[in-house]
């Protein structure tokens, strides 16, 4: 197994120490490194303690670590909280820290504590508060050998104001920096690839869905699906895609019924509090058929909970979502890359069958990053559309079919003046006109139902479960879960096999047959173990041991790995 | 032209001035045809309500919504093909209560769509509770003592709130209705139309309106004076209170560009990932 | 086994069809019979086709029935549906009809068809066409023996407006009716009790909260849940009770919490798509432990679905309400008597335990009437306060506890100036202050889930589970199914029995466990089968069958008996 | 009277307006309890934003309640326990964009309730999205390319609602807007104070409000006249625009009564079911 390192910094809001980690990511992406950021902040804006981690590796990283070779505190508050923090199992490890602020300089054996005057150097050379991580830019340049050259050329690309400053600032860091401690590993450069990318879970779905076809997106600021919103807007430009931030979620997801209606692919995201308000669209989607793509990132809840923090909580949530009976899928992407490909998956799902679909993810998932060397070919939504008009006169939006898909059309010149299509939020005719007979009800309902079945079988074409692992118990997680137990299994000493849920609903019952009463592990970000209930009652799974955290906190791949060992052991 | 009717029996009550808007809608739309706007590209939605019930008598292409967010789904369908013309029929509990934000919102940003409000002053398909339109005082079910609020004033508020184009029709004079929309719907911008609608169930107002209906003489020069004559407690003015030009959303949002016209295909996504791949931000 | 009688009357909404119903259910009911009445109608204000049912024994009516043996078709539509739902067991029926409608006198075998000007009579006398169906009121007044004077006496006291008018109209039709058709029963009264009281489900709920202590009702109207509104709005004056109806569901939601935070009893009552509203207010009652009755009265969806006739769609929907883990309770009355007790019992819940619950009905408990001949005592939401201000300084909101209930206290002058109350949707300390440090979450999450459990064990004084019937196969209902197996049961040859869940979250498993694994029915009105998949999933039960209605349409109880043996003999 | 703070770590940006909003509550308080409001007869309410943080800010009891849904919770409030004075704080965005339909009728009803908008023209707290007040042309992360829409004026929006206490205050000058809160809270019906509050990391409108500031001599004599001030684009006007008299909506649904002092207890209410038994409605 290829070793993983990790670099920390810490600071506060503001002084921009996710910026600065993601420069550090990219420094080592290019140089053919396997990088996973995550950020732990906030809500806040400037202040408080924010700290972003890399975890690096010439293999793939699946998750971010705790502990770290290179620290850097850029207050006192990261100092504190970070002091044992410091990865020593390999080398020396190096912290830096901020003397302005600390003036008693920490001892710890295998830590190389350092303190630059961060602050005086940053006033004296006119660098912005806001630029002050970049102290942590040129530690990590001057700790991984790169040269002062490439290191200004760097900060040049990477900030696009107060140049000069920056470097200024940058050039007396790397003064003081330690000469002695250099990263030993440099030259283990993993497969270098020609274009990597940096890339978020958000980034992921967004590009994914709109690789399928997306067209537009509709959504109410809410994190951490918030920078959905914010990747696809700025992408109006290049990408010919319209992202709306609404007046609020109810808009939002009626608007996005609207445009699909129109003949737009389209989506619309939030997290669990923006989500419970677009339940009574969602469930319109479901009445008029409308092929609608919705992205639950889930925080801590309930309520407004804790904004800034990851949590598995709504699984429940995501399989009831809206009143009445109608067919929908709900699915978790198990990492980045998968993100991409999961949202293009479910957009043409959704288009094909005519449905709303869910996807599943959770802040951990959404707002890390790591880097993408090359993006798989997805499908495309617009060659998923199983029944586009027939050209049976007159049409009929809802003809009764045994499929239970019914002809797709849209409002344009092209079609005859004499085509009427028509959405209907009431129970409906085949034409789309109203109804309230019983025979009526009872065919609409049954044609409905038959695209539940319809969908459950084609569903089957897709990895509808990832199993990793050869041998050992099975450990049962959905979403960013997934990323911690992959990063954990390299560290078990005892196998085990990690069964990724990908689609909950309909539920994989045909790839799970051979779980079917076994025993099992399950693993999941919240309190009453929601997934662990799932797999009880679909898969009369015997779980020996439900692994639950909730505080908000992804876990550390070590940490989880000595417990699951612990639980193994039990 | 095509008969606009669409056969299903209508269920409203004898006398309803639904009658009024229904007919005023079927004298509009050939107008609007002939003008040059395709049939198959005039588009219609609303919410539930009695004032919905004209989705089903009407043979044209929309989405019967949710109640209260029928200005919402319009502004969608108007934003992904702007060639749509699309009028949507509301309820004043419809628009002005549970949906009240998406109406003042469509007209902030002057979304290019036609806001027909059935302004019967009650909730006439939930048995005739009050509404944000129901005077102070009015009986309903809800407000078995009277209700103890002041209703809005329509107009002023959409004015308020941004719409470009403002009148009132009673449903009771359909031809001169039938005006108002084909000028509603030619309009580019958020244009709106109060339409007094009695409602002979729960909000009999025929005699007011009979009473109190007056022609406006021409648009009001001014702002100040339309928002006197549309709050004139002696008379209910009938007509174009404002018509004023401003950039609609969707022409601020992509010009003239129609975005289902203008997409990449897979090919071109497919490349575009793969190009992007060695850009800073793809 | 007593005998079941039905009266059915049919004509267009707007002609008092129900009104006339209700009357004649009200006239029985004070001569000592058991009654029940049923509505179907559609919606629209005028015209269409609406038909009452009256059906009354001298022994209890859990249900109405399809087929009458008197019938009044005020209109041809009305003759037309209901021409084969005369019931000729037991007697020829009769069925009067309106001439000036039909031409024909049909004919078949075992009935009376008896033509009647309704509409020339009615305009030659002046009577409205609003009152037209004064007319089956007097047809049934004859038919029971009922003697002039007294149908006078009785019109005069129902109809306040036109009193004149009605008499003659009524006098007019006593006239043209039928002289040898007389009720041959008329002298077996059953119990006949000093104040009974005709009352709907939804009534019911109301006055059962009330008596339990309810100050604010809030609510946005929607059918089936309207009524309770309408209600408790003009049992202001007598009451004290305040019904606002509020601009949207988020608003009444919202308001609601803020009433209880101020001390009031408060509940919110709405439709599947009202309700969807205010999933995100439920999640805020989770997390500021704000007690909170919901009701949630069904009707078929999704979406606007099917305005005025019932369903039983919502069950996942409403035990998976709102986002993020914390308790609740979802409990769903069985009949409109138990309406009362329940409503009662669960704003006592609510405020014990300072959670969100949900009362769960249908359109067809809601809306359909019984008599009730006493009001059996119902707790009361004060005496079942656990953890009022224990006077521990300072005051803390969120104190945590042993049982996760914490001090509720209310903001008034008579507390010391130094108290804070802080509710707070954020996750928060004991103090109520905002808070995402790791181990306060853990802390507080913990608190709330320990309330789940205290829940759970408390629900054990109440009836979870009520079970009708000593032996044969078990077949589970909720809510207005109950009702309809009840009335099935007097006509089996086979007996079953009837096992209805009253208290679905937290699930009754203690009461059940005799069911474990075991064969039993589940019947339900929906497509999908929800309650059957709970029972599966939480009791292993073993669906033999899985009776689904989904036409919006209650069952007659004689088919439903037919469609049970058939099952059974299966 | 006892501190007002709550020793919590203060979370906004150094340098923020939303301190001197801070500032004012706390001077204004003393001055409501010195006029006889008990200080447990306070309470505070916000939604979810920059703004809401005050909540924790402040030892007084309160809901820190939903996005948007602020002045919801706090109508409800007010009408359990009318004896209690609620003020209600919200952001631009949450009480005029996700919440406007709240803010919207609780003027029309004329709820007996204070509403402190700050309004920064952004959506601090998620990191500087447009808000419904910001200008157009605004860029922030869903709007890179500048905002098309135009901003709602709250002033005029919310005179016509209903509202029957208008003012404007800046947080730059905190004790003048202690005084316009000590008004608000003392006006019976619903007050509203738009208070101008730059947002230094995505709004920083310092420099133009402390040129264009300037206090109103008096009330203006007219709703015209107040209208004008209140959008004047050359001047920031600060004060009070309208003060007016109108029954409030609790007392119109209950006079003096105090609901929660008046109560039937649970003896009363058997009674009274078993009383209402002979009659045809209990
Ligand atoms: C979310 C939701 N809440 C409530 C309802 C019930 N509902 C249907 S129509 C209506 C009010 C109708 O009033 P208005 O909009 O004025 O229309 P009108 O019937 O007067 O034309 C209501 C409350 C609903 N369908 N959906
Ligand atoms: C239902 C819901 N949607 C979205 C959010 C996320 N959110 C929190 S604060 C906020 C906007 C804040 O803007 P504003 O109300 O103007 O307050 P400010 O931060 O500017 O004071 C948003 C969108 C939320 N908490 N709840
Ligand atoms: S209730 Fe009123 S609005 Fe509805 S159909 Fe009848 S008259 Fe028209
Ligand atoms: S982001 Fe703006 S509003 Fe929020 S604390 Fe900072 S300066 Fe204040
Ligand atoms: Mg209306
Ligand atoms: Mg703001």
């Amino acid at each position: 197994m290829a070793e993983v390192y990790s670099t920390l910094i810490g600071g506060k809001a503001g002084e921009g120490i996710k910026k600065a980690a993601q420069v550090i990511a990219s420094i080592l992406m290019k140089r053919g490194w396997y990088v996973f950021q995550q950020d732990d902040y906030q809500s806040l804006i400037k202040g408080g303690h924010n700290f972003s981690i890399v975890s690096y590796s010439p293999e793939t990283v699946h998750h971010g670590y705790n502990k770290a070779v290179l620290l850097v505190s850029l207050d006192a508050r990261s100092l504190e909280q970070h002091i044992n923090d410091a990865d020593t199992t390999r080398m020396e490890a190096i912290h830096y820290y901020n003397s302005d602020a600390v003036v008693q300089q920490p001892c710890i054996t295998g830590v190389k504590f350092i303190g630059v005057p961060f602050s005086t150097l940053a006033k004296q050379l006119d660098c912005k508060p806001g630029n002050i991580s970049i102290a942590a830019i040129a530690l990590f340049c001057k700790w991984l050998g790169i040269s002062p050259a490439d290191m200004q050329s760097i900060i040049r690309s990477e900030f696009k104001r107060d140049v000069d400053e920056n470097i200024r600032f940058a050039e007396a860091i790397l003064s003081v920096a330690s000469e002695e401690h250099l990263f030993p590993n440099v030259a283990a450069l993993a497969n270098p690839v020609s274009n990597p990318r940096l890339i978020s879970g958000n980034q992921a779905i967004a590009l994914g869905a709109w690789a399928a076809g997306l067209d537009f997106y509709y959504a109410y600021p809410m994190t951490p699906a918030s920078s959905i919103l914010h990747y696809l807007a700025l992408k109006q430009s290049t990408h010919k895609v319209y992202a709306i931030h609404a007046e609020s979620e109810l808009a939002a997801a009626n608007m996005a019924i609207g445009s699909v209606f129109a003949g737009a692919k389209t989506a619309v995201g939030s997290s669990g509090g923006g989500f419970a308000l677009i339940q009574e669209a969602f469930s319109l989607a479901g009445m008029v058929e409308a092929p609608l793509l919705c992205i639950l990132s889930s925080r801590p809840g309930p309520a407004t909970g804790v904004s800034t923090y990851t949590a598995q909580e709504d699984l429940d949530f995501a399989l009831a979502q809206g009143h009445g009976e109608f067919a929908r899928v709900v699915a978790a992407p198990d990492s980045i890359q998968h993100a991409y490909v999961l949202a293009a998956e479910l957009l043409c799902l959704a288009w094909e069958y005519q449905s709303p679909v869910i996807l599943l993810t959770d802040k951990h998932l959404s707002e890390s990053t790591c880097n993408i060397n090359s993006f798989p070919q997805v499908p495309f939504a617009d060659d998923h559309i199983l029944c586009a008009d027939n050209a049976v006169e007159p049409y009929e939006r809802y003809a009764i079919t045994p499929s239970g898909v019914s002809p797709l059309s849209f409002p344009s010149s092209d079609v005859s003046p004499d085509k009427v299509i028509k959405w209907n939020s009431h129970e409906h005719l085949a034409s789309g006109l109203r109804t309230d007979k019983a025979d009526a009800m009872v065919a609409m309902k049954e044609k409905r139902l038959r695209k539940t079945e319809t969908l459950h079988q084609a569903l089957k074409r897709y990895d509808r479960v990832h199993i990793y692992g050869e041998e050992g118990i099975p450990i049962f997680a959905y979403g960013s879960a997934v990323m911690e137990l992959l990063e954990a299994q390299k560290y078990c000493r005892k196998p085990f096999r990690i069964i990724a849920l990908i689609y909950l609903l309909p539920f994989p019952s045909e790839e799970l047959q051979m779980f079917r009463g076994e025993a099992a592990m399950v693993m999941e970000h919240n309190i009453t173990g929601s997934l662990a209930k799932l797999l009880r009652h679909e898969l009369s799974l015997h779980v020996e041991h439900n692994i639950l955290r909730y505080d908000g906190r992804p876990w550390d791949p070590i940490e989880l790995a000595e417990l699951i060992m612990e639980k193994l052991n039990a | 032209m095509r008969e606009l009717g669409t056969g299903k029996e209508n269920t409203w009550c004898v006398g309803c001035g639904n009658f009024g808007i229904l007919n005023a809608v079927k004298k509009a739309i050939p107008i609007l045809v002939d003008g040059g706007i395709p049939l198959q590209e005039m588009v219609i939605t609303c919410g539930i309500g009695c004032h919905g019930k004209i989705f089903d008598y009407l043979s044209l292409s929309g989405i019967y919504g949710l109640h209260g967010r029928g200005v919402a789904t319009t502004s969608g369908i108007k934003l992904a093909n702007p060639k749509l013309q699309v009028i949507s029929f509301g309820g004043d509990g419809d628009s002005l209560g549970e949906g009240l934000e998406h109406t003042l919102f469509a007209a902030k940003r002057n979304m290019d769509i036609t806001l027909i409000l059935h302004n019967n002053g009650t909730y006439g398909l939930t048995t005739g509770q009050f509404s944000p339109l129901s005077g102070h005082g009015y009986k309903g079910l809800s407000t078995p003592y009277g209700s103890i609020e002041t209703p809005f004033r329509p107009i002023p508020l959409l004015m308020e709130a941004g719409a470009t184009f403002l009148a009132r029709g009673f449903s009771a004079k359909p031809e001169h209705l039938a005006e108002l929309i084909v000028k509603a719907v030619r309009h580019k911008g958020f244009s709106f139309i109060e339409v007094m609608q009695p409602c002979i169930s729960y909000n009999n107002t025929y005699t007011i309106l009979n009473d109190k209906a007056k022609m406006l003489e021409a648009i009001p020069q001014t702002r100040a004076l339309a928002l006197e004559l549309a709050t004139d407690p002696n008379f209910v003015y009938l007509g174009t209170f404002l018509q004023q030009n401003k950039p609609c959303y969707h022409e601020e949002l992509f010009g003239d560009i129609n975005p289902l016209d203008d997409r990449f295909n897979a090919a071109e996504r497919n490349a575009m990932i793969g190009y992007s791949h060695g850009k800073k931000e793809a």
